[in-house]
């Protein structure tokens, strides 16, 4: 069997640290909220659509709740006084709204036990749909049959939604088990969430709750054709993090890119208004069985994948100890890791092979996600096939639980239909050529490829030990992360921070928290 | 998809209905530098691709580069109006094979195969013939009413025609599986000239096959039937024993 | 090699002169059948393709088939007429440019990079101005006689163009790697025009970068020059300081 | 360390059959000559040369002996006897009897010593021409340094000797360490070799003396330009072997294509002219320093490659037991494998590896020959590349000898110039991704690859012994080996064979065996 040796006390005092880094922000998440987790709340109260110029209406309400003041009560309380004032439903409380026929906080304060049964049911319904969306999938995979191990995860990114579908089926059809519809750029930079059916994206298509929609309904279609259950995934990530989580539990996504600090290094998202935004997505995920990705490739598409191998196992321990405050159990955490190592590098392959094995060995219950080759992908396209070989090798003798396939067109456009055919038919083909080869080798304790492994999770330790000891925003303000600085103050969406009154209610959290046994 | 597909004004399709992107290689004698992408381009653009990206140069040596591309392609085809023929009989499982040929010719039927001429690869032929078949399709061999010979490799047209006449066969099977230089077109063209000559044409079945034969090609060298690559045995049979039960 | 090359009719070269050999993949709303083979051979002989060989189809489901091909092309170029603007100065070291300003110059020079507009990629200029550098050649930053300033990813062009102004920069670096639907064609015309209409052109040197940029293209563009994929501080540094010699 | 667990007694009992099988043919090795060796020996004297028709001198030399009834003297005889008479040289000898002015036979007879002089002369002049040849080739590698293991061997096939150069060159330049000039097929058939530089050929270029001495010049620049010796091979196979083996010595080739059985098997040439053939061809090659390569991958480009694997075996183990009888040593011996596995097979590479590693386990010092997919190649291009890919994982970690690298257009077309690079490219970046891969990774003794490999050596011994029991020739007849049948006295070139007299002299053998130690 091929697994590492590692002192299991190394392991140990990682997790430790990064438990102590993310523990010393409890304060920050009980007390705090955000515009974003605000209009999570209306998404789930059921409350959806949007303005003649494209301002969704949750926007609209949360902005004009936070001019009045009013926010730090919390959203849900105001829908439902107006609901019980009204008589209305949430959707038709929030469309007078939009039509300036409704002021919510002009509304009378109706009687609490009244407020608090509305929202409690409202509340209630929406986690039922949401256990219900969960019991369906689960419900499909036992119909027919679990996700391969590794899954075969290809993107979609043409920019219109229909044509997503068209390759989305044939991506299934040919061998897919996860389909990723990549959003246009820079969608984490939005502070809402665009409405309805988009067809111009620019390098991806917008994550909408109708595109969710749409191909759902394509891929339960095409999996019924093909007697497997195909999974869907987007971005659970940037200034609306938990209002597409919301989004992914009603439509059932199966997966979501939620990384707990990606926005702050990679977007200039505020850390603040980040670290909320993760919690309460994560929370939404957990509940709904959506299995969440994180994205520490990103730290090595623009470092270098040896030096900076340390950051990588960092970050993960930071993103499960995240995802622990959230519910999240371990077989949902695809904690993330990539293949982005120079090839023109000696013995590249057994470098690969001894991060991904310390991941593995590190977090032997996630369905680990694995980034393919990018950054030194060039236009050479057959080098870049047999790097994708060597990529899906590594993937099938370590474990891995999500292969994000590599495009043999990595260095030259978004993937064509061919591409995604060529990247299924070489991890099929590669994973069955060396099915169970890993069980027949063992690794040498003094070799190279272990020691390797424990020398970067040594790395990691000081790394995490150091951040522990100044605390997360003192770090991230020195730049220890990424070599990135970012203050506690600024970045983007730090005006949609703010501190809970005394009589702030967020149902949803309690109802999830209760849910999850959290607290 | 977004749009139906109009059939009779087709492009290749990159990520987008008839954006016409095709992946092109190929190697030149210039330089692995901007002239020879510029030439490469030039190449490009008089067989009618546009948006040319030359995405891979690399120097060969002895004067040559290797270049990768993408461009669109304004060519397009008509897919209304493409005609190509295909054997067009059904096919049977071994066992439907034997009952067809005992009810219907009432006769065991003669196979002779050979891979002829130069061409000496019988892999192809023998997952045709040998008992032992291929992918789970026995072989013409196992067939309970054929009598099937199998002559092998390099087979002169004579010999084979021969045996065709000494045997009075109903069907023939060549074999032609390199193609460099057309030799195959040569070789099929040897035999079937032959068989005219010598009166043979009309009295049995001639087929071939190979990785690069159809049934098109096949059928202009003037053969009855031309099978092409990941054919089986079951084809074959299921096509002879059709066309001798209609003559 | 048995003849030798006339510069003046260039063919691609498969394994003889001239043979006009080409790798050709697409995927074509097609069969993946002898329909869909036919389909591809009529388009590629649309191309001016001969003696195509359809290698390869493969059913991609929804309609579509991926096919790999060979043929030989008609076109050719003639090498001697083609003309590539490339940048021509001669690329220093890092301790010979630095001498270079110092003996010519005689002042510090001031440059100011950026990943302009919608592109956020910034590892390329990042190659070419941080101190690290790319490939063992350090970037812009450790030159002693540089000032450089590295405004990082998505900078709008006026914002660029203030720092500019304010710094009273040498030399502008822009970077554009995202080239999907020419964008990077459009952010590069933008910057360009703000820059005439705010008369700041011609004070200082604008140059771009990038994988699927090149020195024409930036010329084409009003710029002073272009560097693509494999480029090097050492050369756009060299670039610079000859170029403010000449002034 | 990547390495096997087989109990030695079963191998050596497998070398034990294998010798069973070969010493029993010293009878026929003694006693009987054939005209190819009798050719040979003519081109060892020196002479050389065509007819108008194209017939070389050495075989109207043999034809018009034989015709003659006195080939049974052996050619040496004859043409000494005849420098003798005429004082001229061996080449001016031969041109005589070609323009009809001379009739060997018809020569009285000189005496003894003086002719016993001639010859020896003759035959140590060339002996030391060839020994020149083998330290010419010492002191490139020992000026440019050893041939990297695995070795990029790349053939060019382009059917002319001139444009051959320019892609040999080029594939030199590529970093390529071995160029084979593939044959115009079926030159195996052709009782001649054919004479000059050729530009026309059939699928490859015809192996010449002519042919050797332009490429080999051609190669001997290019690796002065580039620091480097590369190293020729060619096949001195079929009816010519010797001959070939012989043009090869005087031209310094550097390895040779020499295969003890493929000609009855593959060719249905004679079993005794075959065995003869070997015999002599294989001592040439040792005295000059030419590793030989043995052609196993025929048997299973035609079989199954799982089914068959023990053919391999046993035929390897044959095929070093008739090279050690020919002075052959261990080092030179290219003991021939190939890649072959259908690509679909589960667990194909944990075969493939098995099967390679049976091989080094079995051949320890031989640099051996690992031919590439073919067989399982499509046209799909990329796939084969990545097929590639992984056979090149396995040479590396196997530590294969020579690598015949596969061409991505394998099932299209004789190498393009560009396929050849990629194929270089291909093998470099995985030979130093997985550079020291096997040093760090141990197999389990009782897992499938150890299992699988010690399955394949028992059928080789229950084979081989098999063999063993009936004898050579009967288990030809019996279509014992690649279920064909070859008699002992059909097939081609039977006519060639013929018992020699008891005054035979074959000077050449006798010096060589000398030089080799051999009985
Ligand atoms: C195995 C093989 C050999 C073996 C053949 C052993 C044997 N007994 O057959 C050996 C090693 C002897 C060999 C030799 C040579 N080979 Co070869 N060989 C191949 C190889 C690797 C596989 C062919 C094969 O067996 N395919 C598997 C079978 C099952 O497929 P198939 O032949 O296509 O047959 C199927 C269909 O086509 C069809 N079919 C075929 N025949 C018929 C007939 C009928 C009647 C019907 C109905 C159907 C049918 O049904 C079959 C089942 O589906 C190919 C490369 C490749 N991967 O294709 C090169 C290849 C065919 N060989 C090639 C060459 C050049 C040679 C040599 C000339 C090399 C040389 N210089 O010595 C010699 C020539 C020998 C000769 N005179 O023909 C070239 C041909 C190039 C070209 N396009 O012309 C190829 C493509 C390799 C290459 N890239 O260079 N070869
Ligand atoms: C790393 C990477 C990212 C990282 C970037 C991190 C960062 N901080 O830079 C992240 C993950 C953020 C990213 C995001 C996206 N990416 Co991106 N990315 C890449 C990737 C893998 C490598 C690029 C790279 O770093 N190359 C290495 C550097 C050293 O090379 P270089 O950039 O060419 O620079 C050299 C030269 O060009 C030149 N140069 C460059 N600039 C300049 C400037 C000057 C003045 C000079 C002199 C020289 C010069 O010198 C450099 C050194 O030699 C490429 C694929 C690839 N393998 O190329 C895709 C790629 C560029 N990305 C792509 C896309 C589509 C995206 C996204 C839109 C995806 C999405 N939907 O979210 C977003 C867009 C973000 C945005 N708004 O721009 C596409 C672009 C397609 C196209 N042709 O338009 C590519 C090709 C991938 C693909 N096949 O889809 N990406
Ligand atoms: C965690 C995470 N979120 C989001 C994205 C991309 O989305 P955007 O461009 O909107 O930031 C990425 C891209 O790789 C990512 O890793
Ligand atoms: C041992 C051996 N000799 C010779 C050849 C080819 O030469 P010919 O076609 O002349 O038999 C091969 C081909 O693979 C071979 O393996």
């Amino acid at each position: 069997m091929l697994h590492l040796t590692i002192p299991q006390d190394k392991i140990d005092s990682a997790r430790g640290f990064a438990k102590q880094i993310t523990h010393s922000l409890e304060e920050l998440l009980n007390s705090y909220s955000s515009v974003t987790i605000e209009r999570t709340v209306l998404r789930l109260l059921g409350i959806d659509g949007a303005l003649e110029d494209g301002t969704p209406i949750p926007n609209y309400i949360v902005d004009q709740l936070k001019s009045k003041n009013a926010l730090d009560k919390g959203v849900a309380y105001w829908i439902s006084n107006a609901i019980v004032y009204t008589g209305l439903s949430a959707q038709e409380v929030a469309n007078s709204v939009k039509d300036g026929k409704l002021e919510l906080t002009q509304i009378a304060q109706q009687p609490t036990t009244e407020v608090i049964k509305v929202m409690n049911d409202l509340t209630q319904k929406m986690i039922d749909h949401i256990k219900q969306q969960r019991a369906a999938r689960e419900s499909y995979f036992a119909k027919y049959g679990p996700r391969n191990t590794p899954s075969l995860y290809v993107i979609v990114a043409t920019g219109n939604i229909y044509e997503d579908v068209l390759q989305a089926k044939a991506a299934a059809k040919q061998g897919a088990d996860i389909i990723a519809v990549i959003r246009s750029t820079a969608q984490s930079l939005l502070d809402y969430v665009p409405y309805g059916a988009t067809t111009e994206g620019f390098g991806g298509t917008f994550a909408t709750q109708e595109n969710f929609r749409i191909m759902r309904k394509a891929l339960d279609e095409v999996g019924a054709e093909i007697n497997k259950y195909i999974s869907l995934t987007n971005y659970a990530s940037g200034l609306c993090m938990p209002e597409i989580a919301a989004m992914g539990a009603m439509e059932r996504l199966d997966l979501m890119l939620n990384d707990a600090m990606y926005g702050i290094l990679f977007r200039d998202i505020n850390p603040q208004r980040t670290l909320l935004d993760q919690y309460f997505s994560r929370m939404i995920n957990a509940v709904a069985g959506i299995e969440i990705q994180t994205g520490e490739d990103n730290y090595l598409t623009t470092s270098d994948a040896i030096e900076k191998a340390y950051t990588v196992t960092a970050s993960q321990l930071i993103n499960e100890s995240f995802a622990l405050l959230s519910g999240v159990s371990p077989e949902k955490m695809g904690i993330g890791h990539a293949f982005e190592i120079d090839p023109c590098i000696e013995n590249s392959f057994s470098y690969e092979l001894s991060h991904a094995l310390l991941t593995k060995t590190l977090f032997p219950h996630s369905p680990i996600k694995y980034m393919p080759p990018t950054k030194h992908v060039t236009g050479n396209i057959f080098e870049a096939y047999i790097i994708n070989a060597m990529f899906n090798m590594v993937a099938q003798m370590t474990g891995q639980g999500v292969q994000l396939l590599g495009m043999l067109t990595e260095a030259v456009h978004t993937p064509h239909l061919a591409d995604r055919a060529l990247a299924i038919d070489n991890a099929k083909y590669v994973f069955n050529a060396v099915k169970d080869f890993s069980s027949e080798i063992t690794i040498d304790k003094e070799g190279f490829i272990n020691k390797r492994a424990e020398a970067v999770l040594d790395e990691a330790i000081s790394f995490l030990k150091r951040v522990a000891e100044q605390g997360l925003f003192n770090a991230l303000e020195k730049g220890e992360f990424a070599n990135i600085k970012r203050a506690q103050t600024s970045g983007k969406g730090f005006e949609g921070v703010f501190r809970k009154s005394e009589d702030y209610i967020n149902p949803f959290m309690d109802k999830i928290k209760q849910e999850l046994n959290l607290d | 998809m977004s749009t139906k597909i109009d059939k009779t004004f087709i492009r290749p399709y990159g990520d987008t209905m008839n954006d016409g992107r095709m992946q092109i290689s190929f190697s030149m004698p210039v330089k692995a530098d901007e002239s020879g992408k510029e030439a490469a381009r030039q190449l490009l653009k008089q067989m009618g691709l546009d948006e040319i990206e030359i995405c891979y140069i690399a120097d060969l040596s002895e004067g040559f580069a290797h270049i990768v591309a993408y461009g669109n392609t304004s060519a397009f085809v008509d897919l209304t109006k493409i005609q190509v023929k295909t054997v067009d009989t059904d096919v049977m499982t071994m066992e439907e094979t034997d009952e067809f040929v005992e009810q219907h010719l009432g006769r065991k039927i003669t196979i002779i195969g050979a891979c002829i001429e130069s061409d000496a690869h019988t892999v192809g032929i023998d997952a045709i013939l040998n008992m032992k078949g291929y992918n789970h399709r026995y072989g013409l061999e196992r067939y309970k009413w054929f009598n099937t010979v199998n002559m092998g490799a390099q087979v002169l047209s004579e010999d084979l025609l021969a045996k065709a006449r000494e045997m009075n066969a109903d069907a023939i099977l060549v074999s032609q599986i390199v193609t460099q230089k057309n030799i195959h077109v040569k070789n099929l063209t040897r035999l079937i000239e032959m068989a005219e000559a010598e009166g043979l044409r009309d009295k049995m079945l001639f087929i071939c096959g190979g990785p690069r034969i159809n049934h098109d090609l096949a059928i202009e060298l003037g053969y009855d039937a031309g099978f092409g690559a990941g054919s089986y045995s079951t084809d074959v049979a299921s096509f002879i024993v059709t066309k001798l039960a209609n003559k």
